[in-house]
């Protein structure tokens, strides 16, 4: 994927996990499944539509002010949910990698009045207000979908979750995607375990890149091994219990109260109104 | 006599053959053979046969073929050669319900555990026999309720505890109603108190549902204390079968065929052993070895 | 791997809601061939979803070469899934990727186009190569390489075409950005194909059913 | 004296301490407490030493924390709260090969063989500690020959039965030369044969080559048989500490931490309760049993 300029000191390694900056699974569940604030009553079904607002909210901003704004409330939210705000901020190094290894190269050379000009022989990079202007927006915009993301994923139960994937999704989508989610958790163990006993006996350190591809390509190679034949021994102990194609999620989700559509209402009409009536400075 | 020979090993469980003639049989295993897909052999000319109401134990080492056996009882395997007759019916490819009758609790319960929560995955079964949704559930607590984990039903399987899984693995099996379940090592990796939870909820199983249980174990003091009948698995047939008061005595067998007999036993035939002495009684459990020994020291 | 880094954002509604369509256009004729062609059955499923699980496990691993590599391994979910099942499974992924804040929502639909260019074109490559005799590792490498290329070009192509909300520039200077994005892929990718190599031939060697079971089951 | 009462129990504890106080010290976990991520409690405020040339075993039920400390003594865990001491160098971040010390092997053996053969995967450790290829592959062949696994190396080590498995796991090990190996559930899953052969194993590693291990195991019975000193490990610390003989015998203790006593102390008590007599040895394994029993059948 992408490549991350991590430090290399070991004091950044984390040996516990695979790594610090990508959302760990087991918190989010363990947050979805212990919360008790208004957000973990609310309907998923609202969550779901919200985010889809914000989406598009996040596509059709031009303002800088409005994209702080809409973080600028999303974080409320996640923070009066009684989220971890820490973890947030490890979790935001690989979207803010995304838009940086993008835009670092594209804020250069905007049209605008100069703020900052570095120029070597055949080469010259300016970097004008709307170039910076362009990469705050875009990180704005970025921080508060991962934030609302996560924020749906972490007060919202797993079992609604699941529920709601049997809804949205056709055949057999949704029974692959019911069933990858669950096998991810049993999949991440394992993982974890292999690089663990490898790191245990002196594996995991920088070492020729040869020894080092050759090594993670062997895990890798026994993950997608093991994992066949855990589906196989999956596949099995459903049919033993009369599995004969299609499996069904049981949970009632909550239906959308009154109240929550008004107030999706009355959100969607204040984007409109921002985005399309009101004009700001930037 | 210290040791039962091989003749008089046979003699015993023709003996016990003939005793259970008249009671019921539910499922029987007729010479199977199978071969994986890679040439190994699970099983080979395996004979074997499970009647109404019993729990039988099957023992042998790493490797004998115990899993691959249960995996024929309800017909996820079927055999290479050979025949497996379930509830009378002769298994073929025809018929595809045998999961009704016959359910299983396979080795690793990370396995058998898919669904979001444990609810979800104790309805799995009933829901697949086609009942309502409301029956279903209501099947689905009752199950866990017999195995003392109705407080569990919300919860993700995957942050119960080894010993909770193994509970709601039972109750996804118990849910369905069956008539025998067969139990992939039921105890490994659970610590006392949790082993002794399901040693427990296999002797209710029997006495009280009527159900029939099949375990393999490589515990022989487990098989020991719950088991009314032995099984012995070596290189995918069973070498022999009997009461296991009788078949753990015959040190010669248990040992040829890669395993130790259970403490208690070692332990009597120590002490008959060092004194010199004959053995009457064949105790099989802690509890019997004391009512055999404590005689002794008190008599002497 | 040649995911479009960008998060939500950075497309206009138009090119997000094109992108989507065409993308869903794609996962309907393969839902299509699933149901009319092959039937599925409860084994692929079982597999695919753990193909899914282990796509997204590993991406979780963090191989400390050049400072810390992530990889997807897309072209391997083609070669051992098929393009039909692993178009299927690059979606979840990145419904779940999304989901966690490694790209964007609306991105989704602009990833899709990209990575079942490269399911496609590493599973059709590594079949083609099969005719000729070549051992697996090279096989499986040169099918990862020539389908991240594609991967990387289709990517080029959707930016290019979408152009980013909020630049200004003229095409040549974001044309240069955009190379040097695709020059720093394509390093990467060569790591990605020797794994990739390494991977399959590991599988073949210890494994070889799961790869000729799977090259019939996806065959398209 | 039926059972220790608490208070005994302490002073065994101290008496204990005082008399290894001159053995050296190798590993010293001093307070330390773990979190997970998600918030569970790994270990609490635990205290854990490991002296030269013994075998400890953590006994303890399913989720009290066994792992977790293990993981802790080659720094693949660091404490979230306390401190832990190799070889009298602290560990912190910047000390990176603990692992050169400090071996271990993991409860699954699944998980710990990656390479594509036995005497590769052995010769990963070596590797890694910079000695060239050729004395890393005489070191993992020496290694192989001292679980008894020689023959193994060409193999696959997916294709190994479980006690094999293990075997090569802790070859793998063991061709490091560690001061200690910890070793996760080393017989769990295993027959009585293969886990024979591993608890000989660790007895030799122990009085043939000087190493220490430490065993977590909820198999009180091969505690009781092959270790130097128990730890109880309940809800993430050591609640005590002691000779089995002394640990065991204290059924309160035991229950109270959701365990059971070893078979031999069962029935010795059951034996001495049964007969209303007064214990005078405690025998933990069924040698020692035996050799306490059948004096007392003769006398009488
Ligand atoms: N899926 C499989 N493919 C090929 N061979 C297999 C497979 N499963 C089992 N075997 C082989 O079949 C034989 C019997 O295995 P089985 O798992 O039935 O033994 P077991 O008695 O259950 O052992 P354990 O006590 O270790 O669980 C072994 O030789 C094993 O290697
Ligand atoms: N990776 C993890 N993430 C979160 N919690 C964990 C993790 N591993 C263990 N725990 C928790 O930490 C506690 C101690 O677990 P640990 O695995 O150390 O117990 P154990 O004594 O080894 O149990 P067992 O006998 O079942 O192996 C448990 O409550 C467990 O749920
Ligand atoms: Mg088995
Ligand atoms: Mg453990």
């Amino acid at each position: 994927m992408l490549l991350l300029f991590r430090r290399k000191s070991m004091g950044q390694y984390r040996m516990s996990e695979l790594s610090p900056h990508i959302p760990d699974l087991d918190l989010i569940t363990f947050y979805s499944e212990k919360g008790t604030s208004l957000f973990f009553r609310i309907s998923p079904w609202t969550k779901a539509i919200m985010l889809v607002l914000i989406i598009l909210f996040v596509s059709l901003d031009k303002s800088l002010i409005l994209a702080v704004c809409l973080y600028m409330i999303v974080l409320v939210l996640y923070g009066l949910s009684g989220l971890p705000i820490k973890k947030l901020f490890q979790w935001y190094m690989i979207p803010f990698l995304f838009v940086l290894s993008l835009v670092l190269i594209l804020m250069w050379n905007e049209p605008g009045s100069p703020i900052f000009s570095l120029s070597v022989p055949y080469f010259s990079l300016t970097l004008t207000d709307n170039g910076l202007l362009l990469m705050l927006t875009l990180l704005f915009k970025s921080f508060a979908s991962v934030t609302y993301s996560l924020f749906f994923l972490m007060t919202t139960r797993y079992n609604y979750l699941s529920a709601m994937i049997y809804r949205v999704f056709p055949f057999p989508i949704d029974q692959i995607f019911l069933m990858s989610y669950r096998f991810i958790f049993i999949t991440l163990k394992m993982v974890e375990s292999m690089i663990k006993a490898l790191r245990s006996r002196g594996g995991g350190l920088l070492k020729s890149a040869h020894r080092q591809g050759k090594m993670f390509a062997e895990v890798f190679a026994l993950t997608m091994i093991r994992s066949y034949d855990r589906a196989d021994r999956v596949n099995k102990a459903m049919e033993a219990r009369g599995f004969s194609g299609r499996y069904v999620a049981a949970t009632r989700i909550p239906r959308i109260g009154p109240g929550e559509y008004f107030s999706m209402l009355a959100v969607a009409t204040m984007m409109i109104y921002l985005i399309w009536f009101v004009r700001f400075p930037f | 006599m210290m040791i039962l020979t091989n003749s008089q090993q046979i003699h015993i469980k023709h003996a016990w053959h003939a005793s259970t003639a008249d009671t019921k049989e539910l499922i029987h295993v007729d010479c199977a053979s199978h071969i994986y897909p890679d040439g190994s052999q699970g099983i080979h000319d395996m004979c074997f046969r499970v009647f109404e109401k019993e729990i039988v134990a099957l023992c042998g080492p790493n490797g004998s073929g115990k899993s691959t056996l249960i995996e024929h009882l309800n017909g996820l395997l079927r055999p290479s050669s050979g025949n497996v007759t379930v509830m009378g019916n002769k298994l073929d490819l025809s018929r595809v319900d045998i999961w009704k009758d016959v359910g299983v609790v396979f080795q690793r319960s990370d396995d058998q555990l898919f669904a979001p929560t444990v609810l979800d995955d104790v309805m799995f079964g009933p829901i697949n026999m086609g009942v309502s949704m409301e029956q279903a559930k209501s099947e689905a607590l009752g199950a866990l309720k017999a195995v003392g984990a109705e407080n569990l039903s919300d919860k993700m399987p995957g942050y119960l505890s080894g010993g909770q899984k193994r509970l709601v693995c039972i109750a996804g099996v118990l849910a369905m109603k069956p008539r025998v379940i067969a139990m992939d090592e039921p105890t490994s990796d659970l610590d006392p108190l949790h082993a002794e939870m399901v040693e427990n909820i296999i002797l209710n199983l029997k006495n009280n549902h009527g159900i029939s249980i099949v375990i393999a174990t490589h515990d022989l003091d487990l098989a020991a204390r719950i088991s009314d009948r032995v099984c012995i698995v070596k290189d995918g047939s069973i070498i022999t079968e009997g009461r296991p008061s009788s078949i753990f005595y015959d040190k010669n067998l248990i040992e040829m065929s890669g395993l130790r007999q259970p403490k208690v036993v070692q332990i009597y035939e120590g002490i008959t052993k060092n004194l010199g002495i004959v053995m009457e009684n064949y105790p099989i459990t802690a509890d019997e070895l004391v009512k055999t020994i404590a005689p002794m020291i008190r008599q002497h | 791997m040649a995911h479009i880094h960008l998060p939500d954002g950075a497309f206009s509604i138009q090119w997000i809601i094109t992108w989507w369509i065409l993308a869903v256009i794609i996962l309907g004729l393969c839902l299509y061939w699933l149901k009319k062609v092959k039937k599925i059955d409860n084994k692929t499923i079982t597999l695919a979803a753990m193909l899914t699980a282990a796509s997204f496990a590993i991406f979780q691993v963090n191989i400390p070469l050049f400072g810390g590599v992530h990889m997807t391994l897309t072209p391997l979910t083609g070669i051992l899934a098929g393009p039909v099942i692993g178009s299927i499974i690059v979606l979840i992924v990145n419904i779940l990727s999304a989901a966690i804040g490694h790209g964007g929502w609306g991105m989704i639909g602009a990833n899709l186009l990209v990575n079942i260019t490269e399911v496609t074109v590493a599973y059709g490559i590594y079949k083609a190569l099969s005719k000729i005799n070549l051992d697996t590792f090279s096989k499986a490498g040169i099918g990862t390489i020539i389908g991240l290329l594609f991967g990387n070009i289709a990517m080029l192509l959707i930016i290019l075409i979408s152009g980013i909300q909020g630049v200004n520039q003229d095409i040549q200077p974001l044309l240069y950005g955009l190379s040097l994005i695709a020059a720093v892929n394509m390093g990467v990718a060569i790591i990605e194909s020797f794994i990739t190599g390494y991977v399959v031939s590991y599988i073949k060697r210890v494994r070889p059913d799961i790869l000729a079971e799977e090259s019939h089951a996806g065959a398209k």
